[in-house]
């Protein structure tokens, strides 16, 4: 369902905006244009292995994907090549792909050699990448159409139950018309429920940082990088002076050689701040504070993170719903022991667990479920 | 918990990028690419693709809660080390506007300055805003302001601008060329003009303001021998008595005097001294509207009435009388309880006739009042300002000795009432150079405009009393490609160009061997930094001494001016524009008149019976002097024969909230009075006003009672209390750990606003503007009624601040079929904007009205398209950068209302967990608390014995609003009292 | 015409079963007139620019209605009161008047309920409008969700919700219930094919058999029975709106009555208004008869006067209670700014319909037309009063407003009119008005010829 | 194949004679066909009382005790919100939504009921009679199988009691 409300609103975007799409600049120069379309066309056969090369080696396509993918792939994608090289000379370019002097990459790119023409032809072809974009893969085969196909076997089983009458049992179109209507109601509360939501989202990051290297491996602790969690609202994703502590050292990792790691290089010579893109994401209206939760209630991150430390790619766990919040509120015990705050604000209930008369007192009971809690 | 810093310089060095969950779009330097392409463009973001859904209805229903696009997650490239996101910091500052001054505290989020709050430190201000202070952080957010430097209106560089000036100044050295500011009272700005005239001894410095003191300083200057503006102290004072001086309001230092009034007539604890508060004027001021007896005169009948009161006060001490007509009972009545609270008493006078200066002078002398009520070795240092010096340089300008002219801050082209010749002068003067925040009247005319930067993107220092000094900071890097002032004035005289080295420097050599308590520099910089404000400790017991003037020629000129049977029009300033500096700030704008509750507007105010006599009601037009024509208001409690009018509107070059609000008073002079023509024409005009109906009807909403019978019974006047315990079929609900309370005392409110907009810029209250404020659509969460009581051309009146009553049987909550507003266990009413639908059943059944309805997408929130009602233009990326993140941004069709600062609340309980302590009384303050500069709200746990909330709520004089209909408020006021001759 | 001493028929004209039939089928089997083209044009024009303006109000917002900070409710919901009030005349004729075996409903049961149905539409569709968040109003359904959350079951806006809706699919269920043996007589008669087999679906296979009817009247009687007290809950709920809150001059314990009494007042004066035209037009003076025209301006003049005492014991009341705020909101009513509604209300209401004691003017069709209309009116203004008047003058003097409709407003409620009206003319030319197999049951006992029998 | 006998009759009263005659001479009437509710015809026939009003009562029965109960455990139990100084359990803020769905589940049983017990709903195919029926005919339908002697017993009485109108049919 969530892709017919893409879908329609693209519709009319389509519909009312189309004279924004012939904007385009009408092209000056036929033929370098020509030429340059030629050459692109080559760079994408070499870059996809289309063209024989002079070696049997594997073609760039089998390492570097076309765009961000959801498996990872420590190999910068061709976009993420195109971005960091595209404007380079094409000596920059030969010496990167044909004498590379990182050590992962001397390693997998050995017996590379392209000449100045295809060099060019791939330069262009990234180059081109990086203006248009890769082509739109085309959708999977959507929710819609089993939703539309399961509304037509509705029809038929209700038409034959009342009027052909050609199937002879009756709990036969019975049977159907509640099996399809069931999954079809299934469909709907999962995405009408799925929507705003975010869970397993694991989009790719303009930087393929993997908190598993950095944590588990590195044993980095995470406030070391995330230093608002204790005191602010906001955990804070780290500035890149904090990435440069290490990384003004450490110039090549383990699994992507120096392409990630000069990136943040690039932004602080640049001036240009990474742009991460959003994971844990609330709505406006939902007021969430990493301190109230990390500091005062001493929850460890993975309780809505999941297990960050294990993941190359971050992804969402939870889906972050308000029942679940509730949820955890209703469960959750507050430490009347550690903080004076509650004992002496919550006297009754203090003399109570003092008494021994309940066991212990939950979020819940001090208002965790009240409105103006999270939202004002 | 707050903290002050002290400097915030170096973080400004990289540009601040920080991407929270709430508004702030883009950085800075995203902002300043806008703004250098002029036009305002929304980039894309999640709410065009929201927009985008809005075109087919049918399933916005489904994406009204969809926010599936992809968010960007921005940090600081490199992060300041005081900037933690998600944690206001606090920087210790001044507010200097004109003559105008608070000590204050900036609260930055992000590096974004979000909220003004005053500093409790400074002995002036004490902790308190004023409206207009409150106000001017959405100033500097004004896309109107100049962006660049320019000459002849062509955007120039800085270096460019910079030659051009310093050789046409080269080139005037021959010329008399004039530096025209308000008074300024800022010693390193004193200091660097005086450099500045130094390199250039061909400019004569001359200051200009528009309320003008100079009849006092003059006054003082004949009696005492010192030119100076004595320091009135109306703590010390039992009897004030005030003729036309609007001392609440506008006159002087309205911020400390709200203060050092309301001070000594709070009735806290068990105190029962309390002054009394006399009032001559003809106009209904917020100063008369809080005084115990209030006596309407017309403008030119003051002066007699002061010569009466010496004359008077002269014969119960046995002198000799000088010769006069019989006072009035009134008058003798008067000078006896004058002279019985001699040397406890304060006469002043907002008079601009210098003898009238002089005899009130006399009469305080007479009272020996001198060095008890009225300092003079402290004097204050704004309103310096000599009238005959500007007279004298518009004459020069016109007739062409005076060749060039430097503007700064001030517009005199619009609001000089020899404005017209001072245009004309302007457009023919061969340099003039204009140094403004934006652009008006004034500098369009000019062919330099070296923009200025907004106080919060400067350095300085103040002075506004001596040896009361305060700091001004940057708390952000100037928006626009502008300098501030002074920096201006070392550059062209080929100095340091640093100002902020430049006042270290003069207060190393100044200020700092003043004290004794650090030994180097720079620690007691930063901490004077810190703390904003530094006093030099003066014990001086000095006896002043009153020279021999020639009191009979005042006397005499006193007494001779008949008064006219003409109409007498005096031009004033109203609580919120001023005089007009302010007009494109939409907060002021549509902050309502304490006294005639209309906004974006000024009118004429007449008294109720010129009204009838000329058949005239609210909103018919007149014809003011056969030029002006305008609508007039039917002011209760304005003197008859006499009309009133508030200057600061009607303002032309303007940025598009200002222009064209209001009459343009130009050509009548706001020092005394003119006499003018009044006719009606035809003509019906629509006021924008929050309060239509003035009468409280007999019900018991603000109650009162007078001193003396407050003496005998403290709850006098409150005898309404109804024996109500347990009256529903249900327990009283009970709230075991917090109760959220706030007290009201209605002696201390003067109706001032401030607390209106404090709660606007807390609280991201939207502007609705003035057709909508017509159909009563206004958005303000807390409103100050106004109830007139009595004869109308006497009447009495009082003020009450009224917010959500927070009712534990709250009306409103049950009425919710979605559950959207409820109680809280801390007794707060809590409403849930997002789970809203917008039917306004609360609304209705709230009976304090205080509910408030987005009738129109007002904030841009909303998922529909294209039906943005944005009248001041708060929803550009520069507005926005104003709004409080961790307030809600409401949509259309939701109901909004006072939250009691709920963020506040839960910010202070989370800062006692951190902590691991029990919140402490006082620690949390509401927005409206913190600004209100007579501190007449009150904040606490009603559940803290010990608490100063759970006192003030004991005490007789407590009472809740409409207490009979059982809501339980948790919000409760305390009587008014005042101190009426029995 | 004779004119029986003891009792008038109520069926005039001698008539057969058949004829009976034939009469009721006519106006379906013919070609609809100039005046029915000419009605639906209109209607659904007006319709039409009802829905333009609801349009508009959900996207620029209420700002578009003369609403303002104090005045939260104003044309919006005193429709919603006057629609639902409409709608209560038809479920009363048919369920109370069944239950008291009164034979003079069954000629008008059947239009009445189908304008209950449309009236109760109408009005539904005022508090979804009305809201600021139109598109969010599926919150006030207790469905589960992943918020954890439920409804405000204390809210009287939340009992409408269930009180409108049960009414309105109840009173559905009655009307067609009563009317599937009639689609069985329309089955049975129509010629074409496609319009036997649409009948054919829509009577759901009736047969007549004598075991159906006993079912069929079992069913009707307990229904009958169960819509009874809704028929009175439904605006005692909607009544609550107002009783339950703390405004004075709504906080009044004598709601619930006097709501339904006015709402029976104005419903059985849209049925004569609706009647009055359609017997004329539809050719069924026989059946819609002056005995039933006066039946019915016999209960308007009960229910008036039920709801004149009403208003002056809420006078009376406020004046003795004395609470200050009580007693100002009705001197407020009668002479404050809005005194020109509150005349209106009482003449339309009160003292109009003491003119039906006299029996010439109960007879007297146009003058039962016209004043079938001003009551409509009449009880439009009682909710305005009601409403506006309450809320522009509470508690606190210095939130006093004034309250002006904007033509928004009012193109919403003409937008109504047009609905209800495109509904029921299209109701006459689908489905038989007056209820064919009713009719036949009490044309044997008040028949004209049967009575003559009897007397002679 | 069966053989019924169907009689017509233009008026309600010669119907019930003869069905009351019918009746009293134990020949089965296998259904009778009116256009309108004919009084005591259930009676002659003997039919039994509908039990409509018990599905009707229980049904209404579950809705009160649903609707009363759902409110109370998501306000007590499921999500308590303080709201307007009520405590959570507050009876008589329950009761109106507990007489409508009351009314709401009692009716919804009562017309299903009916509609499944008489076998009516959209697009069922009961056998129309005849086309007279739903207009001024009143049928009695006897069954015909047992021998001629019956068809003529039955048709004497009939006739004796004015039927219209006699036939034989026959039913595949």
């Amino acid at each position: 369902m969530s892709k017919l409300c893409l879908f329609i609103p693209i519709v009319f975007l389509l519909l009312t905006t189309s004279p924004s799409f012939c904007n385009n600049p009408a092209p000056q120069h036929k033929d370098t244009e020509h030429n340059f379309l030629e050459s692109t066309k080559q760079g994408e056969r070499i870059f996809k292995g289309l063209v024989l090369t002079k070696s049997n080696l594997k073609s760039c396509v089998s390492c570097h994907n076309l765009t961000y993918s959801d498996t990872l792939n420590w190999n910068p994608s061709a976009w993420d090549i195109a971005h960091s090289f595209a404007d380079k000379k094409t000596s920059d370019f030969n010496s990167v792909i044909n004498e590379p002097l990182a050590k992962v990459m001397s390693q997998v790119h050995d017996g590379y050699q392209y000449n100045e023409e295809e060099l060019n032809h791939i330069k262009n072809y990234l180059l081109s990448l990086k203006t248009h974009g890769a082509e739109e893969q085309k959708p999977v085969v959507n929710n819609l159409i089993l939703f539309l196909f399961l509304g037509l076997l509705i029809t038929i089983a209700l038409i034959d139950l009342f009027f052909t009458k050609k199937i002879k049992y009756k709990f036969i179109p019975i049977l159907i018309f509640f099996a399809a209507f069931g999954y079809q109601i299934k469909m709907l509360s999962e995405d009408a429920m799925a929507l705003g939501r975010n869970e397993n989202y694991a989009p790719d990051q303009p930087i393929k940082f993997s908190h598993k290297v950095h944590a588990t491996d590195n044993k980095i602790d995470c406030r070391y990088c995330h230093t608002g969690v204790d005191n602010s609202k906001s955990a804070v994703i780290p500035s890149a002076n904090v990435c440069l502590n290490c990384h003004s050292i450490v110039r090549e990792g383990r699994n992507s050689g120096k392409f990630e790691i000069n990136k943040i290089h690039a932004a602080v010579e640049n001036n240009k701040p990474i742009e991460w893109v959003r994971i844990h994401k609330l709505p406006d209206h939902v007021f969430f504070s990493h301190a109230q939760h990390v500091n005062v209630g001493k929850r460890e991150c993975q309780e809505c993170h999941g297990e960050v430390e294990q993941m190359h790619i971050v992804k969402q766990v939870e889906d972050l719903s308000m029942g679940w919040c509730l949820d955890c509120h209703d469960k959750t015990a507050v430490d009347f022991n550690y903080n004076n705050y509650y004992s002496n604000t919550f006297k009754e209930l203090h003399l109570k667990l003092v008494k021994e008369q309940t066991d212990s007192v939950r979020v819940t009971d001090i208002g965790g479920r009240e409105c103006a809690r999270c939202h004002y | 918990m707050k903290k002050y810093w002290k400097s915030q310089q170096e973080k400004n060095e990289s540009p601040e990028i920080k991407t929270v969950k709430h508004k702030p779009k883009g950085n800075l330097e995203q902002v300043l690419d806008i703004f250098e392409d002029g036009t305002v463009e929304a980039k894309s973001n999640r709410r065009d693709f929201l927009k985008l859904c809005g075109y087919s209805l049918a399933i916005t229903t489904v994406l009204s809660s969809c926010e599936n696009a992809v968010q960007k997650a921005i940090p600081y490239l490199n992060k300041p080390e005081e900037i933690t996101p998600g944690i206001a910091n606090y920087y210790a500052s001044t507010y200097i506007n004109g003559s105008d001054y608070a000590s204050i505290l900036v609260k930055t989020r992000e590096g974004r300055p979000i909220k003004i709050e005053g500093n409790n430190l400074s002995p002036i201000s004490n902790g308190a805003c004023s409206a207009r202070v409150q106000a001017s952080v959405l100033s500097l957010y004004d896309s109107s302001r100049y962006q660049h430097p320019q000459i002849k209106q062509e955007k120039v560089s800085w270096d460019e601008f910079d030659k051009s000036v310093s050789d046409a100044l080269e080139a005037q050295k021959g010329n008399q060329i004039a530096l025209l500011t308000p008074t300024i009272f800022s010693p390193s700005t004193r200091k660097a003009i005086k450099l500045f005239t130094a390199k250039y001894p061909n400019i004569k410095w001359i200051q200009y303001d528009t309320q003008s003191a100079s009849s006092i300083l003059k006054a003082h200057k004949l009696c005492f021998g010192k030119e100076i503006l004595p320091d009135y102290r109306f703590n010390k004072a039992n009897l004030i008595v005030s003729f036309d001086a609007d001392f609440l309001g506008t006159w002087i230092n309205p911020a400390e005097y709200i203060k050092t009034y309301t001070d000594t007539r709070k009735l806290s604890g068990t105190s029962n001294k309390m002054s009394r508060h006399i009032q001559f004027e003809s106009r209904m001021s917020l100063t008369g509207s809080n005084a115990d007896e209030r006596h309407t005169i017309k403008p030119s009948e003051l002066n007699l009435l002061i010569a009466q009161l010496y004359n008077e006060i002269l014969a119960l001490k046995g002198l000799k009388k000088y010769n006069a007509s019989e006072s009035s009972q009134k008058i003798k009545e008067l000078a006896n309880d004058l002279f019985k609270q001699k040397s406890r008493s304060l006469v002043v006078s907002g008079s601009h006739d210098l003898n009238a200066q002089i005899i009130i002078n006399a009469i305080n002398y007479e009272l020996e009042n001198l060095d008890k009520t009225i300092r003079l070795d402290n004097p204050l240092q704004n309103h310096q300002a000599i009238d005959e010096d500007m007279d004298q340089l518009i004459n020069d300008l016109v007739s062409g000795q005076v060749k060039g002219l430097i503007c700064y801050h001030s517009n005199p082209v619009y609001n000089h009432h020899k404005g017209d010749q001072l245009k004309k002068a302007i457009e023919k003067l061969a340099f003039s150079l204009s140094i403004h925040e934006a652009p008006n009247e004034t500098s369009s005319l000019m062919k330099f405009v070296a923009p200025d930067n907004h106080y919060l993107e400067s350095w300085n220092d103040s002075e506004i009393k001596k040896n009361s000094f305060s700091l001004m900071q940057p708390a952000i890097h100037p928006l626009f490609d502008t300098r501030q002032f002074q920096a201006s004035l070392l550059k062209w005289s080929d100095l340091e160009t640093d100002y902020h080295k430049f006042i270290m420097k003069n207060w190393e050599e100044t200020l700092f061997p003043t004290q004794t308590l650090y030994t180097s520099f720079k620690p007691y910089w930063e901490h004077t930094l810190q703390e904003g404000i530094f006093e030099i400790k003066n014990n001086s017991q000095a006896k002043s001494k009153f020279a021999q003037v020639d009191i009979q020629k005042a006397f005499d000129k006193l007494t001779q001016k008949p008064g006219t049977k003409n109409i007498e029009l005096q031009v004033y300033e109203t609580i919120a524009l001023g005089n007009g500096t302010s007009a494109n700030n939409p907060w002021l704008q549509e902050m309502p008149d304490p006294i005639s509750k209309i906004c974006w507007d000024n009118y004429l105010n007449i008294s109720p019976k010129q009204a009838k006599e000329m058949e005239l009601e609210n909103g018919n037009m007149v014809k003011l002097n056969d030029k002006l024509e305008l609508p007039v208001y039917i002011l209760p409690g304005q003197a008859y024969n006499s009309v009133s009018i508030a200057t600061g509107y009607g303002r032309e070059i303007c940025g598009k909230v200002g222009a064209e609000v209001g009459f343009n008073t130009s050509g009548f002079t706001q020092n005394g009075f003119s006499n003018v023509k009044l006719q009606k024409i035809e003509g019906q005009y629509d006021f924008a006003m929050t309060q239509t109906h003035h009468s409280m009807e007999g019900r018991a909403i603000v109650r009162e009672a007078n001193l003396d019978e407050y003496k005998k019974n403290p709850k006098a006047g409150n005898d309404h209390k109804h024996k109500y315990k347990n009256a529903g079929i249900y327990k009283e609900p009970e709230f075991p750990n917090h109760h959220w309370g706030l007290a009201i005392d209605l002696n201390a409110c003067i109706g001032c606003g401030a607390c209106t907009i404090a709660c606007q810029a807390e609280n991201n209250v939207p502007i609705v503007g003035k057709k909508e404020v017509i159909r009563a659509h206004e958005m303000s969460w807390i409103r100050i009624d106004r109830y007139f009581s009595g004869d109308e051309n006497k009447p009495g009146v009082v003020f009450q601040p009224v917010m959500c009553q927070h009712c534990d049987n709250a009306p409103c909550e049950n009425v919710c079929p979605v559950a959207a507003t409820n109680h809280s266990s801390e007794g707060l009413n809590q409403m849930i904007y997002n789970r809203c639908i917008g039917t306004r059943y609360c609304g209705n059944n709230c009976p304090y009205k205080v509910r408030r309805f987005n009738w129109y997408d007002y904030t841009q929130a909303d998922s529909i398209p294209n039906n943005l009602h944005d009248p001041a233009g708060l929803t550009s990326d520069l507005s926005r950068m104003v709004l409080n993140p961790d307030v809600t941004i409401r949509a259309k069709g939701v109901i909004e209302k006072c939250s009691m600062c709920v963020q506040r609340i839960q910010e202070g309980k989370l800062n006692a967990k951190l902590k691991g302590r029990k919140v402490k009384d006082g620690e949390i303050k509401t927005a409206c608390q913190q600004t209100c500069p007579s501190g007449a709200i009150l904040f606490g746990d009603l559940n803290d014995k010990s608490s100063e909330l759970f006192k003030v709520t004991s005490s007789g004089r407590n009472y809740h609003l409409l207490e009979e209909i059982h809501t339980l408020p948790s919000v409760s006021y305390l009587t008014k009292i005042r101190n009426k001759k029995s | 015409m004779y004119v029986s001493p003891i009792r008038e028929p109520l069926i005039k004209g001698n008539k057969t079963y058949s004829q009976i039939t034939k009469d009721i089928a006519a106006p379906i089997e013919g070609k609809p007139g100039k005046a029915w083209y000419m009605g639906i044009s209109l209607s659904l024009s007006a319709m039409f620019l009802g829905l333009a303006m609801m349009g508009w109000t959900i996207w620029e917002g209420i700002g578009t209605w003369g609403l303002n900070r104090t005045i939260g409710w104003g044309w919006g919901i005193t429709n919603f009161v006057w629609w639902v009030g409409i709608g209560h005349a038809g479920t009363f004729i048919s369920a109370i008047l069944l239950l008291f075996r009164q034979k003079w409903r069954t000629s008008i049961n059947r239009s009445a309920e189908a304008m209950t149905i449309f009236a109760v539409l109408c009005a539904g569709l005022f508090p979804l409008i009305h809201m600021g968040r139109p598109l969010l109003a599926f919150f006030v359904f207790p469905y589960p969700n992943t918020r954890d959350l439920w409804v405000n079951f204390n809210s009287p806006l939340l009992w409408d919700v269930f009180a409108i809706s049960t009414y309105l699919l109840v009173s559905l269920l009655f009307w067609y219930m009563g009317l599937i043996p009639d689609i069985g007589t329309m089955r049975d008669r129509v010629k074409s094919k496609a319009k036997k087999f649409i009948y054919g679906l829509l009577s759901f296979g009736w047969t007549g058999s004598v075991k159906h009817w006993q079912r069929h009247e079992k069913l009707s009687l307990i229904l009958a029975g169960l819509a009874a007290p809704l028929v009175l809950s439904v605006h005692s709920i909607v009544s609550a709106d107002f009783a339950t809150s703390i405004i004075p001059g709504w906080h009044t314990t004598i709601f619930p009555p006097y709501f339904v009494a006015g709402a029976i007042f104005s419903g059985f004066a849209m049925v004569l208004t609706l009647l009055i035209v359609t017997r004329k037009v539809l050719n069924l003076e026989n059946y819609i008869t002056l005995a039933h025209i006066e039946s019915m301006n016999k209960i308007i003049i009960a229910t008036g006067s039920i709801v004149g005492i009403a208003y002056l014991t809420e006078l009376f009341i406020s004046w003795y209670s004395g609470v200050e705020y009580e007693q100002y909101a009705f001197l407020n009513r009668a002479a404050g700014p809005y005194w020109w509604a509150y005349a209106i209300m009482m003449t339309c209401n009160v003292i109009s319909p003491q003119l039906l004691w006299f029996r010439k003017l109960r007879r007297n069709l146009v003058f039962t037309f016209i004043l079938s209309i001003f009551i409509n009116i009449g009880m439009w203004f009682e909710r305005f009063v009601i409403i506006v008047t309450s809320l522009h003058r509470d508690y606190l003097p210095s939130s006093w407003s004034m309250y002006k409709p904007t033509l928004v407003e009012v193109g919403i409620f003409v937008g109504t009119l047009g609905l209800f009206f495109t509904c029921f003319l299209l109701f006459i030319r689908a489905f038989p008005v007056i209820a064919i197999a009713e009719v036949k049951t009490v044309v044997k006992s008040s028949g004209e010829k049967e009575i003559k029998n009897e007397t002679l | 194949m069966r053989r019924y006998i169907s009689a017509y009759f233009t008026d309600e009263e010669d119907l019930l004679r003869a069905s009351k005659i019918l009746m009293e001479k134990e020949i089965s009437i296998l259904d009778v066909l009116t256009p309108f509710p004919v009084h005591g015809l259930d009676k002659v026939l003997g039919l039994k009382e509908s039990k409509l009003p018990t599905v009707g009562f229980i049904a209404g029965a579950i809705g009160t005790i649903f609707a009363f109960g759902f409110q109370t455990w998501a306000f007590v139990v499921d999500y308590p919100l303080f709201i307007g100084g009520k405590p959570h359990f507050a009876i008589p803020a329950f009761i109106p939504i507990t007489f409508e769905v009351t009314v709401l589940f009692a009716a919804f049983a009562m017309v299903f009921a009916f509609l499944f017990r008489s076998k009516l709903g959209l697009g069922a195919k009961n056998k129309i009679h005849d086309e007279r029926i739903t207009d001024d005919r009143f049928v009695i339908i006897i069954d015909a199988n047992e021998s001629d002697e019956h068809f003529e017993n039955v048709k004497n009485i009939l006739e004796h009691e004015d039927a219209h109108d006699i036939q034989l049919k026959e039913n595949q």
